[in-house]
């Protein structure tokens, strides 16, 4: 084991300026050890000391034992996307340490569990050994809780060394264990005897410090599952099926949960919202549409194997005309892939999935935020167009903590399309000499009229079928009847783009070339362009929020010299999607993509585009 | 004699409507279909019951026996879903509005062979739903290749012999826990639509599993799901009729303890009057058991099989409004401004 | 009903020259009435005189009772797409006669059942009345089959107006009949009878004649299921799992029947194939995948709803990297769709099928016979490339009777690929110093060796799973080990393209546009060729085989001014996947494309492109 | 007494193996987690039973039951599919070496869940397979959700309480027609081993419910599929040896009239010593009842419940070669030249 002080006195200039505010730190430890309170502790108290912070846990697909890895990233600009390097690791697993402290920046800082040997691998680090075991068993904690407790020792021992405010972290420990005395009580103890032990035995070395801010004012820290799910509620969902998949459950869950809170009808003590647990994908998705059929605002939430079984079922919403809400969480495939790790991967099978001449509208939230905001709108749209909406969220954006402006509420009245009841019927019937026609297009926006099941009208009934109809929902097989009827359906994804979110710009003074992005891939877009610019190469950048795409993409890549496309799949998923509707100005796409279940990082892309450029 | 409906074909029933008004589109299906007759079926314990069709919705998979929906009710909502895939879009569907009542049509391609894993978790969720199989034991809109309820041994022109024992469409409902099991032959309509009626009255999953016979494909002498067998090895368990709510029953037209009754949760009663021996429905071991009797014996066991009128429904998971769901408005959808300003505080 | 004389008089001019060998009867019946007996045999007996005769079967989705349409095309050129008007009626259903009539050309021929009441809509036609029901009755045929055999009436009729030749239809009532001659006699007498009674009391008014040719030498008659069927028999496939879904079934039909024929090993009276009726689609690709895993040439058939449902088992095929094949007979999506019409709109889908980064080979056959070479080359490439192999007909392929080249004995030896017995991984491993993956490349082609399930080398086990591995197929979720392993497998789909299908070239003088098609278009493509280049339109037509592209297609496109997409879909799936993959030549390129059910015809080609040459 | 296997760790069985020979990869499931025991059991049958892992080999779908076969056997090939679709896939490669001896790892929410319809189709096509459900009553790996054999009425942490009756996987094999159904609980391994050996011995399919609590997340006390409710309530219907075939057995080992003797295809034989009542295992209609006897009192009832060692498999429909099918070369497989000349002959 190398000598503490000994790599810190020849590597470590005492001269270097300190680092505030502006670092990242990775904790490695194994899954099922209770580290993950330890972790969003530390990321709470952080953030409440008005820090930005983003905090990314990369888990293995089982339950216990195996390594993982917490990066808490602390940017004073607001930066939430993943770095490529460490600044702190916090090692508690010494299965993987020698890894661990490859990735450490130079003159980076060790936090290890003192029972572990240390490796002699890197001279040019700080190293602060912790004497987690020892002080756990000082603590006199319940025997089946001390393994999850000793966690806090090194929540102590950076607060201590990095200037993490001991209150916050009390407070933050208030809120995890939802106001629990006793809990809160005795973590907190092992929290500021760790503190007190590092105060008493170690010198800082080492120049990183957090200093309060005032950056996360009107921000919020939240995952985008959970954010998806209030989004939902406050879009009215009236029925959700599902399927436990790994990066998506928890979408359905955290509504299950909310449902109960937020929507019992205050006067009738009734509950406005059903969630079903289904048997398989193909059950959620089938239970969803039967929902959506019948008038509720209705969805399912699921990942890319459970998409693959929602095919058949999606071409029958598309034809027969259903809005239905369908979560995306995507992680990365092909197949059962690494469940556990993030990806933008599924983007063109959605947007062709079924047989069939089919066609989808695809939402693409790139922050919690937006997953709150397309969690409510997406509902509006599925009952305008009367038709699935796909929303393709992934596991970085779902199921991480970020920091996020807070929620708005919804700025427009539900838009639950055109649906008749009773004397709507009876008003049109009158209006139209008695004529309609479930699939009669009166408006000639391609969009038409339906009643749901329960409409008492007598003439309100009509048959749905995946088969052959023509206006008024009879059967048919008749050659015009059919191309006219798929001709209309197309006409409904031209009217959709007037309700469907508009990709959004932002410029950059003397800016050439272009970058189109989405989703999850945003932040770190955003920050690579800083970096761009800073090296002279200024960037316009257009996040795409919506398929099928708006005109102003198109407008985007006819003023723009180069366009680099940037996302997180191998092929470059949405490099096709361009190619495929602007294929006029082709010439100028630059792919960047590729997969590796990690999110993006702004470095990668900023060598990616600058070496372009060069 | 409890036949509580109007009589005359052209008559109206209390819900103010003929028989006619409970029609459907003229069948495509072949003629002599067994499919025909339980649309007939239906159409007619609908108007004897005084069910406003509007109040029904019609579920259907995809099959000779899933087009039959459009052959009755024509003023119900009616969905035609996916092969195999019926249950589950049921299921959805029937959340919308719990006061309308659901029936389903299927075959035994489509619920034993593609569709088993639905029907089966359908079933265990109790959901107040009519489930008819319309069970040939082939394929038919696919030209009649074997089902999986296709008899041991059965050979056809064209498919050769089924090696394999068939799936009881019976036996997996109640092993599944169904609260509604019953079993008939299209060729015994009176049967059908007196089992149609009480599944109707059922507050929970009925399954009504009908040999319905394919003459175009599977109707050979002597095998299990033709005419001819049915009709001569049909043994019922007992003589049904259904009485609706409200309806006095002269007890005097029975001779005492030739009838079991069975109240369902509407108020309606199932007569049973006593054939052979003396059958209780509400025992679903004894369900069970004749079930693999009527197996070892050739026995077509026909009749209600397994009632059990109170077990709790999936609705009562989720204490849903008086008003339809799909009823309520943006303001009772739509929580608060003030509720998510108390959730952005709690986000940190 | 009209006199029969009367509108012959006043609108045939006798002085109108006769119309040889170049017609289209259209047979107008219900389904399930016995007509295709009927109507294959004229086609057989006219296909038997030497003349080019191709037949399409337009019938609903049900079983019986319903109209049903069958079209025999006469064509001495050889063309064998579909014609947009009949030349002769044969009007056997009084309920569709109206519409029926419609679709004559001026002047055309109807031959309708005596019992029908003639609409007065045309009085330029030519009546012949039959009495069918009269000598039906009159041949005293057993009551059950009484209905089925009245149809044997028109054939007679037919024969005797046409000239066809009478030994000839024998002959192929005797095919139909499997030589059974009580059968063949008792439909014979029929025929002989009705035509005799034509010959005594029709006279013929029309100019529509059936002349001997020699021009179906070296061809066969046949449809493309069955072509497939037999195509995999000499592929030597050893497993087939399936689900009855029109149109696929007769594919997997006629294997299961011809394995008792052509399978049964004469060594050893063992059977060398299985074909297993699986409980649905998702059930036959996961037999299949098994199968093709433990080393069978193992292939499933289905069409769209089915190929919609095996959308995550051929992710996990893409990604475990196991050979299968399968069929998706195309019929109209999206959805349940007209289950009992044609399309090619299945082609997206299929490309971009499952979730994640994946890729497929497609083979796009276009005639029966390329079915039948189709079906044997799938294997050899599934089994190079180790992944699944689609193969995408469709119905108006696949169940309709064609004239076509006969088959020939493939030209290879079967490629099994690069797999491994006992021996050969020795071998390997001697060679190797002891080091073999599964998922290694050894060759740097991407592709890499296989064991299968039963080799007894104590080094030949492994574990496959769709989860993230690495070359010794072990579990790993690592970032590089996940990229490399797809970029490998991207790889694999630059080497395949020495073993897929090149596209066909078929060039005319002094063309400047080109044409690009595919699958059951070709005969309407090749004919509208004709009646452009006689419009002095002419045209190079590039033929796609397979996907992904081969370098001559952007040749072609690069090699000519104006290229015209056509395919029986709604939004021009090929022209996408060229739009996506030869983005460059775009502006050049031309959708014709429509989906109604029916397949594509000449003349709507013809008017499609001349009308934007113009 | 009849475990002929050699008896020392280390030392090398008649197939020249030692056991460690027999392991797989270390287990990343969580300690004390249910299928690390059934594991080692397998690990343990496959040793005493002399079988060369070569000729094994491993299926399974998704969940941490599913990983298991990376566990167990490193020297069998293996296959991890897709959640739900094992028998599929285990069903179609089994075509490729009916030599060899297929063994499947699922769990409740594999099988029972998603997996129903599959589960139940592949039964009902009795092809040789060890079919084994390690039945916790959650999805593990998601987390902790109830599966479909969950317990009614049980209450967990985050999932609230789950209002529906479990599958019962016995039942559901035997109404399928298993031909070897029985029922185990990873906490007796003895039980659980000599099961296996039977299974690895049987001619069909063999479903073997083995209850394998997830000690992380449905391990309450008082709950069916927690250790300590299945330890006291276990009541095994015999105590069960696996006989090798060629085994002599000792008769005089066992008092006269104690045992029942069930001889499997391959001559092995299962000995069942009599416990508290005689129980006949080829009788499938005992076996129905005893499963319900056993929910009736809350028993555990463990054991070999049903065999039937000689009912046709699936494999008696295709007259295959006595060679794999796997191995069989170009001239055996593509048809003669002339053949396709008389085909083409045909087709006019
Ligand atoms: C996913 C899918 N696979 C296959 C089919 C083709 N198909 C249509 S109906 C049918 C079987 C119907 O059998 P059954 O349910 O018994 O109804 P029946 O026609 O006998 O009344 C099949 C396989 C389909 N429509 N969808
Ligand atoms: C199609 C699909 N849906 C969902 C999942 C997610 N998933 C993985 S394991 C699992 C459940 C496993 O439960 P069980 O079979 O009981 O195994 P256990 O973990 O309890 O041993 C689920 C739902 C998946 N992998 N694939
Ligand atoms: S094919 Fe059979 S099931 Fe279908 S309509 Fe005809 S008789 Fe009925
Ligand atoms: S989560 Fe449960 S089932 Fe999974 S490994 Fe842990 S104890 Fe076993
Ligand atoms: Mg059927
Ligand atoms: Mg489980």
């Amino acid at each position: 084991m190398p000598n503490i002080s000994k790599p810190n006195e020849h590597q470590v200039e005492q001269t270097q300026p300190p680092i505030i505010n502006d670092f990242c730190i990775t904790f490695c430890t194994v899954n099922g050890s209770g580290s993950a309170t330890a972790n969003s502790t530390l990321l709470r108290s952080i953030f409440k000391m008005g820090v930005p912070v983003s905090g990314k846990n990369i888990f293995p697909s089982n339950i216990q034992g195996l390594p993982t890895w917490y990066s808490l990233r602390v940017s004073r600009d607001g930066f939430l996307g993943r770095v490529e390097k460490d600044d702190i690791v916090v090692a508690v697993n010494p299965t993987t340490i020698v890894k661990d402290l490859d990735y450490l920046v130079e003159g980076g800082v060790v936090f290890y569990a003192d029972d572990i040997s240390l490796p002699l691998t890197r001279d040019d680090l700080v190293y602060y050994p912790m004497p987690i075991k020892r002080l756990a068993k000082e603590a006199n904690l319940p025997s089946n809780l001390r393994d999850y407790l000793a966690n806090m020792v090194y929540v102590g021992v950076l607060a201590q060394i990095l200037g993490i405010d001991l209150e916050k972290i009390k407070q933050s420990l208030d809120f995890h264990f939802k106001g629990k005395l006793s809990a809160v009580q005795m973590n907190f103890n092992l929290v500021a005897t760790a503190a007190n032990w590092a105060k008493d035995n170690l010198e800082k070395k080492d120049r990183y410090f957090i200093q309060p801010m005032d950056a996360t004012k009107g921000y919020i820290l939240a995952d985008g599952n959970t954010a998806g799910a209030i989004g939902a509620i406050y879009g009215g969902v009236q029925f959700s099926a599902w399927y436990p998949i790994t990066p998506a459950s928890s979408l359905a869950e955290s509504l299950n949960e909310l449902v109960s809170e937020l929507r019992i009808d205050p006067k009738t003590g009734k509950q406005t919202c059903a969630v079903v647990q289904a048997e398989d994908e193909l059950a959620a998705i089938g239970m969803a549409t039967g929902a959506g059929w019948a008038g509720l605002r209705s969805m399912t939430s699921t990942s890319g194997p459970g998409l693959s079984l929602m095919a058949e079922y999606l071409g029958l919403g598309y034809f027969a005309e259903i809005p239905v809400v369908v979560w995306d969480v995507q992680r990365v495939g092909p197949s059962t892939g690494l469940p556990t790790r993030t990806a933008q991967s599924d983007l063109t099978f959605a947007n062709f999935i079924s047989h069939g001449d089919t066609n989808f509208v695809i939402l693409l939230p790139a922050s919690v935020n937006e997953c709150f905001e397309m969690g409510w709108r997406a509902f509006d749209i599925a009952e305008r167009l009367q038709s699935p909406v796909l929303v393709l969220s992934d596991l970085d954006l779902g199921m991480n903590q970020w920091m996020t402006p807070k929620f708005e509420y919804p700025d427009q009245p539900m838009d639950r399309g055109k649906i008749l009841w009773e004397d709507d019927l009876q008003k049109l019937l009158d209006r139209s000499g008695g004529k309609w026609g479930r699939y009669l297009d009166v408006d000639g926006d391609g969009i038409t009229y339906r009643t749901v099941m329960g409409n008492k009208h007598k003439a309100s009934a009509y048959f749905t079928r995946g088969t052959g109809h023509d206006e008024y929902a009879h059967y048919s097989e008749d050659a015009d009847v059919w191309k006219h009827n798929l001709e209309r359906i197309a006409r409904k994804f031209e009217t959709i783009k007037a309700y469907t979110p508009k990709p959004a710009l932002s410029q950059m003074e003397n800016a050439t070339i272009g970058i189109i992005s989405y989703g999850s891939s945003d932040p770190a877009v955003e920050e690579s362009r800083v970096l761009l610019a800073t090296h002279g190469i200024p960037t316009d950048y257009l996040r795409i929020k919506s398929l099928p795409f708006h005109s102003e993409v198109g407008d985007f890549l006819r003023t723009h010299e180069r366009v680099y496309v940037i996302e997180n799949n191998q092929v470059g998923q949405m490099m096709q999607l361009l190619t495929l509707n602007f294929c006029k100005e082709v010439t100028k796409l630059r792919k960047v993509a590729e997969t590796t279940g990690l999110a993006l990082s702004a470095t990668w892309i900023y060598r990616e585009i600058s070496g372009m450029e060069a | 004699m409890v036949d509580t409906a109007v009589q005359g074909k052209s008559q109206i029933n209390t819900a103010g409507l003929t028989r006619a008004e409970y029609r459907g589109a003229p069948s495509t299906l072949c003629q002599g279909c067994g499919h025909n007759s339980i649309a007939n079926q239906i159409i007619a314990a609908c108007y004897e019951m005084n069910i406003v069709p509007e109040k029904v919705a019609k579920f259907s998979g995809i099959g000779c026996s899933s087009k039959s929906p459009t052959y009755f009710l024509t003023r119900s909502f009616g969905f035609n879903g996916l092969h195999g895939r019926m249950p589950s879009l049921a299921l959805g569907a029937m959340f919308g509005d719990i006061t309308v009542k659901g029936v389903g049509v299927s075959g035994d391609g489509d619920s034993a062979s593609i569709g088993l894993g639905q029907f089966k978790h359908m079933v265990r969720r109790n959901i107040p739903f009519v489930y008819i199989v319309e069970n040939n034991g082939v394929y038919g809109l696919t030209k009649g290749q074997f089902s999986a309820t296709a008899q041991k041994g059965l050979s056809l022109k064209k498919q050769g012999t089924n090696p394999y024992l068939p799936v009881d469409i019976c036996m997996e409902a109640l092993i599944a826990n169904a609260t509604f099991v019953a079993r008939s032959f299209a060729g015994d309509p009176k049967q059908v639509k007196e089992l149609i009626k009480a599944a109707f009255s059922h507050n929970g999953i009925a399954v009504l599993d009908i040999i319905s016979p394919c003459v175009t494909f599977n109707n050979q002498e002597g095998t299990i799901h033709s005419y001819s067998w049915a009709k001569e090895h049909e043994t019922p368990l007992h003589e049904i009729s259904y009485v609706p709510p409200r309806d006095e029953i002269m007890i005097d037209d029975f001779v005492e303890g030739t009838v079991r009754e069975v109240e369902l949760h509407d108020g309606s009663m199932v007569i049973l009057k006593k054939l052979e021996t003396d059958y209780d429905p509400t025992d679903r071991w004894q369900a069970i058991k004749v079930l693999e009797e009527g197996q070892a014996n050739n026995w077509l066991v026909t009749g209600l099989l397994y009632v059990d009128p109170e077990f709790p429904t999936i609705y009562d998971n989720y204490n849903l409004p008086d008003e339809p769901l799909n009823r309520l408005q943006e303001h009772q959808l739509r929580p608060s401004r003030e509720s998510l300003e108390k959730i952005n505080q709690m986000m940190w």
